[in-house]
């Protein structure tokens, strides 16, 4: 490679890190905030499933108060 | 609210919501597109003139080729998303002083949640590409100092949520804010620039005269994201709507 | 004894308000002694950065810069009590319930606030040039009176906004400050570039001119925002 | 105290039936996403009455007394105060109410009759000096008129927020639990004061204390859990059977 053409690509090999870092961390950005939300969905989820077992427990009280009815 | 206009609602919901998977999907494959097209259809734009010519290609080439401008491909598409971002929010802000319905609150902090996702990956990106431009890690540049505005902004909506505890109150307040926020960022986007900071004056970067073949990456990166963003949004409301109604739930089952 | 009432015009109601607001002050002199003390106090941590400087550093160039630092803590502090003491009794909701245009508490809550900065202002300005102005500035010095008028004006206005908001929320003080810098930046950087080109004395015509216009657009589009959304603020 | 009716410049009394009732309520509601503050309430109040409204902690009494004060909007419904619309004319409603609360709504550092000048200009009242000193006798506070409102004790307080909630000779006012705070005597003063300045204005309270309330009032209301549990005229309510009510709805504290 001589001088000239060495020079037009001097700034590739040096500015390589920074592209990949920057859409990296573009990425990186999207992926936490994916996470986050699952997160908080699973932490949903299992309150429901607390509600679902209270409700199943208050039936099933409701049915054995009714069979002694 | 009547019966049917309460159904028309819920069913356009779900219509979004049905297509929320398939929107995200387009996004990504929209965007993945562009990046790549980004790497290899646009040329690199040229730096610093080299001393002397060299054919590359069918082209006489005479100064540096700048591979870090390979960045704007996304940085300049998602700026631009989590400013849309801040609009909507600024809409459904509106929408909820008009009708104080606690739905378009709702809608407000999932989008600017969204605004404050995109934001941040606006300061990276930006962080990064004005790092090899300028070599140094900060400059109070005009655009860079927009956007840290922006994110100390949004910052700001979560931390205003957070100290008020009544509802409506904190959905007023909230709404007001993000309305006021959205007026003040093209402002301060336009004083960074043409308020020559006192003693040494900006530098004029035109980074905006794009070539056709770099418009193509540019514009597709532009579509995945906000389609990316629609998807992010529409799935995050539906995570936001199953809090309430189990909220909804628990109360009842309180008494 | 039937009493007449006469529907009270938005200027009675506006004087009414501010005269309250000025008598309640000259009366306690709360705020202007501890916005007048703040400010004193940051010009002594100015004196601990500035005076080991060496003596061919030329503070007079970053002057507009630190001076506005002073004016916007004043001011954060003072937005902060200015709604302290409405809120005390329940006095604002006595407010809201009178017949009147709510955009009429914030014009004198706002116009209140801005006489207020505007003496601390004109304290601080000539003790900051008396501590730490050793080399005199440029001729153009008296230009600085504008973008102060046009800052506080601003400040003022968009600071009335955000305190009503905050007064009622927890941890009021950080809060406002939070809101208030970000979106206080622009009109901030405006100023300051105007300031700095009075004081030293740089290329008057353009950048001069140019911030002002800039900072006076900055307060009407806010004032005008202000204006609207605060009947939506108090009665939140 | 006020002998002939209010000659104010321009209020609009509707046809004489609209006159009669001084709160005409029609499926008033208070609600935030899944929160029933107030949930459709409906009753007609006719002019001249005091209604006591009671009801456990939580049941949304005060923001029932915060909507037909115009201090808060409803969400739905329409509340007709005096037979003006509160929805479409708040101002007007507003020149006809007196407020109340817990809270004095004086100026700690500003002087008796300062704070009523300033409350009866603001109304608009044509002779304020006159006014403030009629009031200030009414209420037996014109030997302490120069001295701040922060140095009167708990009585004057309230004697003396009773004299600017009156300033506007208001046809209806609300009291927000006007008890709190305050021993026996200042408590008789209290009652001695609001009987004196009964004529023919309508009252609204809300309190905690069963006997008091039922003591002062024509009408009572209980409320739990923003929804109307009881609401009649004091002829047809008979003593035990209301206070066994009472007890269900209070008593168990349900919230």
């Amino acid at each position: 490679m001589n001088t000239v053409l060495e020079q037009i690509y001097a700034t590739i090999l040096p500015s390589a890190p920074f592209v990949i870092a920057a859409y990296a961390l573009m990425w990186c950005a999207l992926v936490v905030y994916v996470i986050y939300m699952t997160v908080k969905l699973k932490r949903t989820e299992a309150q429901m499933a607390v509600m679902e077992e209270s409700l199943k427990k208050i039936d099933a009280e409701k049915n054995n108060a009714s069979d002694r009815a | 609210m009547t019966q049917q206009m309460k159904r028309a609602r819920e069913s356009a919901g779900a219509r979004c919501d049905r297509y929320a998977p398939l929107i995200l999907g387009i996004g990504a494959i929209l965007s993945t597109l562009g990046f790549i097209l980004a790497f290899t259809l646009a040329a690199p734009v040229n730096g610093a003139a080299v001393d002397g010519t060299e054919l590359i290609g069918d082209q006489m080439v005479s100064n540096q080729l700048l591979f870090s401008q390979k960045i704007f491909y996304f940085h300049m598409p998602v700026a631009i998303t989590s400013f849309v971002a801040i609009g909507v929010a600024a809409f459904y802000g509106i929408r909820f002083l008009m009708t104080h319905r606690a739905c378009y609150d709702m809608r407000g902090r999932v989008a600017s949640e969204i605004a404050l996702v995109f934001v941040i990956m606006v300061m990276c990106s930006g962080e990064m590409w004005e790092r090899f431009e300028w070599g140094v890690w900060w400059t109070w540049e005009p655009r860079l100092t927009t956007y840290f505005i922006l994110m100390l902004l949004v910052f700001g909506y979560f931390i205003l949520r957070a100290a008020v505890d009544d509802p409506e109150r904190r959905a007023t307040y909230a709404s007001v804010f993000s309305i006021v926020t959205f007026v003040d960022v093209p402002i301060c986007f336009m004083i960074t620039r043409l308020v020559p900071s006192g003693v040494h004056p900006t530098i004029f970067r035109s980074d905006s005269g794009l070539s056709p073949d770099m418009l193509i990456p540019l514009l597709l990166a532009m579509f995945g994201m906000f389609c990316i963003a629609f998807g992010v949004y529409r799935l995050r409301l539906r995570c936001a709507q199953l809090d309430v109604r189990l909220e909804a739930l628990k109360e009842r089952l309180d008494d | 004894m039937a009493i007449e009432i006469q529907t009270p015009s938005t200027w009675q109601q506006y004087r009414t308000l501010l005269g309250k607001d000025l008598r309640r002050e000259f009366r306690t002199r709360e705020m202007l002694t501890s916005m007048g003390m703040y400010a004193l106090l940051v010009l002594v941590v100015y004196g601990a950065a500035l005076s080991q400087t060496s003596h061919s550093f030329d503070i007079l160039q970053m002057s507009g810069g630190l001076l506005w630092a002073v004016i916007i803590f004043t001011s954060l502090l003072g937005l902060n009590r200015s709604f302290a003491h409405e809120k005390e009794n329940g006095c604002l909701d006595g407010l809201l319930l009178v017949p009147l245009d709510r955009s009429v508490i914030f014009l004198a809550k706002a116009t209140s606030n801005f006489l207020f900065m505007i003496v601390v202002e004109l304290i601080t300005v000539p003790l900051f040039a008396f501590f730490f102005l050793s080399t005199s500035p440029a001729d153009t010095w008296p230009l600085i009176i504008t973008p102060l008028l046009i800052g506080t004006v601003g400040i003022a206005g968009i600071g009335t906004l955000l305190s009503t908001i905050t007064v009622n929320t927890r941890g009021k003080d950080v809060l406002l400050a939070v809101l208030f810098i970000p979106l206080i930046f622009p009109l901030l950087y405006a100023c300051v570039s105007a300031t700095t080109v009075a004081l030293v004395g740089g290329d008057v015509e353009a950048i001069y001119m140019n911030a002002l216009l800039l900072a006076g657009g900055y307060d009407v589009v806010m004032l005008l925002l202000s204006w609207v959304l605060y009947d939506f603020v108090v009665s939140a | 105290m006020r002998s002939d009716r209010l000659s104010a410049s321009n209020t609009q009394v509707d046809t004489q039936g609209a006159c009669r009732y001084a709160l005409r309520l029609k499926d008033v509601s208070k609600t935030f996403g899944n929160r029933h503050a107030v949930d459709h309430m409906d009753f007609d109040l006719p002019r001249g009455a005091f209604l006591s409204i009671f009801g456990p902690n939580g049941a949304g009494k005060t923001t029932l007394l915060r909507m037909l004060s115009t201090l808060s909007r409803p969400s739905a419904g329409s509340i007709e105060l005096l037979g003006i619309d509160i929805k479409e004319h708040p101002d007007q409603a507003r020149r006809h109410i007196g407020f109340i609360s817990h809270q004095s709504m004086l100026y700690g550092d500003l002087s008796a009759e300062e704070n009523l000048m300033i409350a009866a200009r603001l109304y608009g009242v044509v002779h304020p000096e006159q006014r403030v000193a009629d009031m200030l006798d009414a209420v037996e506070l014109s030997h302490r008129r120069l001295d701040l409102a922060r140095t009167f004790s708990r009585g004057m307080t309230q004697r003396l927020s009773i004299a600017r909630a009156l300033i506007n000779d208001p046809d209806i006012v609300f009291l927000d639990e006007p008890y709190s705070g305050l021993d026996p005597h200042a408590v008789e003063v209290f009652d001695e004061l609001i009987a004196s300045v009964r004529a023919d204005r309508t009252f609204v309270m809300v309190s905690h204390d069963l006997d008091k309330g039922l003591a002062a009032c024509t009408h009572a209301l209980v409320m739990a859990r923003g929804r109307r549990v009881y609401f009649s005229s004091r002829e047809d309510l008979d003593r035990d059977s209301f206070s066994d009510l009472y007890r269900r709805t209070v008593g168990m504290g349900v919230s």
